[in-house]
């Protein structure tokens, strides 16, 4: 074990990747002579050479599309595109070509490109810097969406995407790249088909993922000293969603809480909610609740980014009036 | 030009004529659905193009890409058998005219998001390149695209990295029906090369051994030196944009005018001039095509459609990557 | 009265508003000498002029943010894309500045823009030219996104949308421009901030929108003679959602079936069913269903892309599990 | 030139210069978060360009606009609020540093998508143009911005309909750490105009007499022949490009070496050589300036937070349109 960063994690997994596949390389605006605008691939350049650690033109459309050719050609691309906002950039890339390319051909090329790319706010970043549009990827049929809350898949999740015949989209927190802990040093891939229940309780399911989870996990400690056992599930994975152990946990807690970074209306929390309505209706002892971000493009000022956002204060309040059932 | 090559060139432009001539009856009869983008008029690029080609590079083209993947030597039969919508089909039914794929001949599509084939050309390049594969990459995109930033980012892209594309330009002066002077400020094509220390050539689209030698300068070029080439190849579309397109936009006095330039006849007056062709020999031509295209509706009449349980396999791959 | 296609209610629309407003022009690839990708405006060029009926070459950011631009100068764009499969390429400019400008600006600059783009699937056009992303933008704060079904707000809508200090995205169904009706001629403007009962019943809601409205009606029809009387709604706008008439329905019929050309996953409906799971849950006696597009790239084949598609069969079949309580 | 517009110039630029050098202590004090880019080393391009504008001119810059937004008048206690993100700011604190607006002088952001503000400068133009307005528009982007495909799409729209932007390159040859020969396969951007058949110049962006000269030819340009002009100033940042960067990419010495021609020494002594300045001149000018930046600063200190309540105000209109 050793002491690292979600940072260093993602470093890690992105250089174990380099070191035992030489078709792998990484693309993006500044990943190697900045070394990374979060500063995930800095030392890269050095060690692996300017071929290998590319850099690219402020071109998110074309460096994009070019990491799928590549790919198409036998290449596994990491293409990382610097913040969530610009991949809008390269979304006709993503849908249009990458998601469809396999089944438009009849099976015949598949594309094994992962794009990693910083989501979330709470960095005053503002407008332009700072949503969460990783449910919006994982309405798309054709990609996998990836959300790696923890060290051990910050790390884990990027072999895991590379041996994917198909387009991998990571979704890292900007919040979460300082995030401090131990990591086995020969950490390897993990599996991505199953969410994971990160803290066992009975009265309450809250569903999360990303960034958003350890305010999940922050909620639940102080609901915990009021007799409140919530059990939290971190999703690892939006695309494809893994139901059943959301289902699995309702029938246990016959009650749920979802929360998520996106806007409300229409998130992956929406998908969620659908789906236990469609799946565990019957075991609900009452109406599944969402704690989303507000739909307002992310504000600059402080207090203004931090009421936007889901926080734990917001949970409680919501998993309270569940339990007691007085309205939240 | 030995006799061979230029009985090959007039060979492989009649397939695509009378290929596609066959469509629009197909079309009219409700074989054919979905869009349906002719070539005709066109064949010298394409004809002429693919001739640089070896078996090994890889292409990529747009919706109009009948004579691309015909030229390029994907099964006739296959090409129309998708457009019948059928299993048989190249693309197994999914993709109909716009999406034409074929792994054995590396003919990577069929890309119907205009400019949106460049940048995925560039990215094959940067594979060919890096892992030192003998390959070159030919994209095919209408003058329409060159508007898109896909085209700026891409040209920049390729020469920037030394990538081995051959962009060729395939400038019919109209992106549906819209003039290239009102698409594009500078209507010289291959002098936009210059913004990104391309090398470029334009070349009569319509003379095919003119397209045929240009493009195998083009293709010299980018084997020699590693980076890309801007081939613009000048031409027309004789058709309709698609079985949708009234033409409102054109007098039909310039589609008159231009089908006197007919790339067929055209090289058949040339080669009848130097004594390389007689009326036999087209005969045997068009006898032979005639039942390459029978052959292909026969193929395709005979497919078979695929069970619509079927209907969400190739969203995901069936097995792990290697 | 007489007797007008959806494509010329669509035209009148347009025309209208050419007429009375001198800072109201169309742009957009080939609306002007081609009369219109789906011939929506023809004749307009020959009327207005090429100033008015402004062609624009292929670059669908460009003119999207040209457009942006020029409502932000006083003009009142009606920006034309040809399909939604495209506008990915201008979804930069739609949601970092036309969503974010007059937040950012702290109320400064508003942003009056009108996009209007042909959405949806039927016509064999395959992977990249027949998806229903309208869901998808949805999911946008600062966006209004109307779904005109009818010839009166295909005509009507876009008055509004034109009023509308904001911007408001309008998706026309590709199917539906051929449809046929009566419309009166002097249909104005239609407000926008209700959904419709576009049939009363009590047995249960059908919600539906676009081109599925008329699936929803047909399965409803043929559920009537079966003796189930289905409530259809049409929501007209998509964006913001009128909970209020879809909750009111609900606590009428208690059952609800969601159907929505969008792929289901993430979907627009994803977010209704949550909202009834939240407001409505106790009205409730049968979980809400969904019948969505299957999660594949359209596919070319017409027996395949029908199987993709929601088609009245499903509905009926969803409708009828739902009643009788039997799995559909 | 007069000595008024020479003092006036340089006021300008001190006037920036110290303001950044602010909020640089400012950003150390937490009072201003967020990313925060300056413009020093910069200052010759805004002072010098925006001479060139008339009131009812409109303005687009990027997310490193203090110096625009200053120089176009914006109040410096208005900027300074904003960054505290203070409901004063001029984005009444929702903007922050990258996104800087102001009604009044016709400034409209603080754009911090790269390339983002070419179309919308392309789309004001237009509507300058059709309701003959006399306005130009001055459209500021990085060289990183030539590489993306809004440069390629705008540059072409505003040629074609020949719309009146004065696009303004600010080529300091860094984009975050990417240097320019590793953007750009052409590295001179200015050539990159002929492509769209653009008039362009490139100019020293260090020497702000040399600026506001070639501005003013470009304004005069754009104005008489309505069409868009390219002016690309060849300019430098001493800074970092943010406060996150640890400048891994580029030697101190470089950054050294261009301190070397920083324009406001440069003004200086050019003035100085003429006589048009003393030292006195310089502290009254300097005290002048620190004194408006305190007033910044304590306007910005003394303001108030929007209530949480009002978080969802502005995304929509409060009013309809007229
Ligand atoms: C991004 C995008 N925008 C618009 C369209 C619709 N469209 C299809 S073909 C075409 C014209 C393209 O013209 P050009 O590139 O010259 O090729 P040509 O059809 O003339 O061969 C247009 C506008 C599209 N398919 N993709
Ligand atoms: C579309 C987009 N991609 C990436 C970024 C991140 N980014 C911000 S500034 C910058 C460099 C831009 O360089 P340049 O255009 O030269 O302007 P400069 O910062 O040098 O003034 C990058 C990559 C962004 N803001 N927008
Ligand atoms: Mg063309
Ligand atoms: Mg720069």
């Amino acid at each position: 074990m050793s002491r690292v960063t979600y940072r260093e994690a993602v470093r890690q997994g992105i250089r174990e990747a380099l070191l035992k596949d030489p078709r792998v390389f990484l693309m993006g605006e500044d990943v190697g002579a900045y070394g990374g605008c979060y500063a995930v691939s800095k030392g890269l350049l050095d060690e692996f050479g300017a071929d290998r650690i590319r850099d690219t033109p402020l071109s998110e459309s074309g460096f994009v599309g070019a990491g799928i050719g590549a790919a198409l050609g036998g290449m596994r691309p990491i293409v990382e595109i610097m913040t969530v906002n610009f991949s809008l950039l390269a979304l006709d890339q993503i849908m249009n070509t990458a998601a469809t390319y396999l089944h438009m051909s009849g099976g015949q090329f598949n594309v094994p490109v992962v794009i990693r790319m910083a989501t979330g706010a709470g960095r005053q970043l503002a407008a332009q810097h700072a949503h969460s549009l990783e449910g919006l990827y994982a309405h798309i049929p054709g990609l996998k969406v990836l959300t790696p809350a923890t060290l051990e898949d910050a790390r884990g999740m990027l072999g895991t995407a590379l041996q994917d015949p198909d387009p991998v989209l990571i979704f890292e927190h900007c919040n979460l790249y300082n995030m401090e802990g131990e990591l086995v040093e020969d950490a390897g891939p993990v599996e991505i088909s199953h969410a994971r229940v990160a803290r066992e309780g009975k009265d309450v399911t809250i569903i999360s993922y990303s960034a958003s989870l350890f305010k999940a996990l922050e909620a639940s400690n102080k609901l915990a000293s009021d007799g409140m056992d919530c059990e939290v599930i971190d999703l690892r994975t939006l695309r494809p969603l893994d139901s059943e152990t959301i289902l699995g946990s309702i029938r246990k807690t016959h009650r749920a809480v979802i929360v998520d970074e996106g806007w409300r209306t229409g998130s992956i929390s929406a998908e969620i909610s659908a789906r236990i309505m469609e799946n565990g209706f019957y075991d609900l002892d009452a109406p599944v609740q969402r704690v989303c971000s507000e739909e307002v493009p992310i504000p600059y000022a402080k207090h203004l980014e931090d009421a936007a956002l889901p926080q734990a204060e917001k949970i409680i309040r919501s998993v309270r009036a569940m339990i007691t059932g007085k309205a939240a | 030009m030995s006799p061979e090559h230029a009985l090959h060139l007039l060979y492989e432009m009649v397939r695509i004529r009378r290929f596609e001539e066959k469509c629009v009856e197909l079309y009219s009869a409700m074989k054919i659905r979905g869009f349906l983008h002719l070539y005709i008029g066109e064949e010298a690029v394409a004809a002429g193009v693919l001739q640089a080609l070896r078996p090994n590079d890889a292409v990529i083209a747009t919706y109009r890409e009948h004579g691309h993947a015909l030229a390029r030597g994907v099964s006739a039969q296959r090409i129309m058998a998708e457009m019948f919508g059928k299993m048989e089909g190249c693309s197994r039914g999914r993709g109909g005219s716009m999406h034409l794929f074929d792994a054995a001949t590396h003919f990577y599509g069929g890309n119907a998001i205009v400019g949106g084939g460049l940048p995925i050309a560039t990215g094959l390049a940067l594979a060919a390149k890096m892992q030192q594969q003998e390959r070159i990459v030919c994209c095919f995109f209408g003058e329409g695209a060159v508007a898109e930033g896909a085209f700026h980012e891409s040209m920049n892209l390729a020469a920037l990295w030394r990538l081995p594309v051959m962009f060729i330009c395939e400038n019919n002066l109209y992106a549906m029906g819209t003039a290239l002077s009102r698409s594009e400020s500078l209507t010289d094509i291959s002098a936009k090369a210059a913004a990104y220390k391309v090398t470029a050539e334009a070349v009569d689209g319509m003379d095919v051994m003119a397209v045929d030698a240009a493009a195998a300068r083009a293709a010299a070029s980018v084997r020699t030196t590693g980076g890309p080439y801007l081939l613009e190849c000048r031409t027309y579309r004789f058709r309709a944009h698609s079985m949708f397109d009234p033409e409102l936009y054109r007098p039909k006095s310039e589609v008159e005018e231009w089908k006197k330039r007919d790339p067929i006849p055209l090289l058949i007056s040339s080669m009848r001039r130097e004594g390389l062709i007689d009326d036999r020999e087209i005969e045997r031509i068009e006898s032979s095509v005639a039942a390459e295209v029978d052959d292909a509706v026969a193929f395709a009449e005979a497919g078979s459609l695929e069970p619509p349980k079927e209907l969400t396999r190739f969203v995901y791959s069936d097995r792990r990557s290697e």
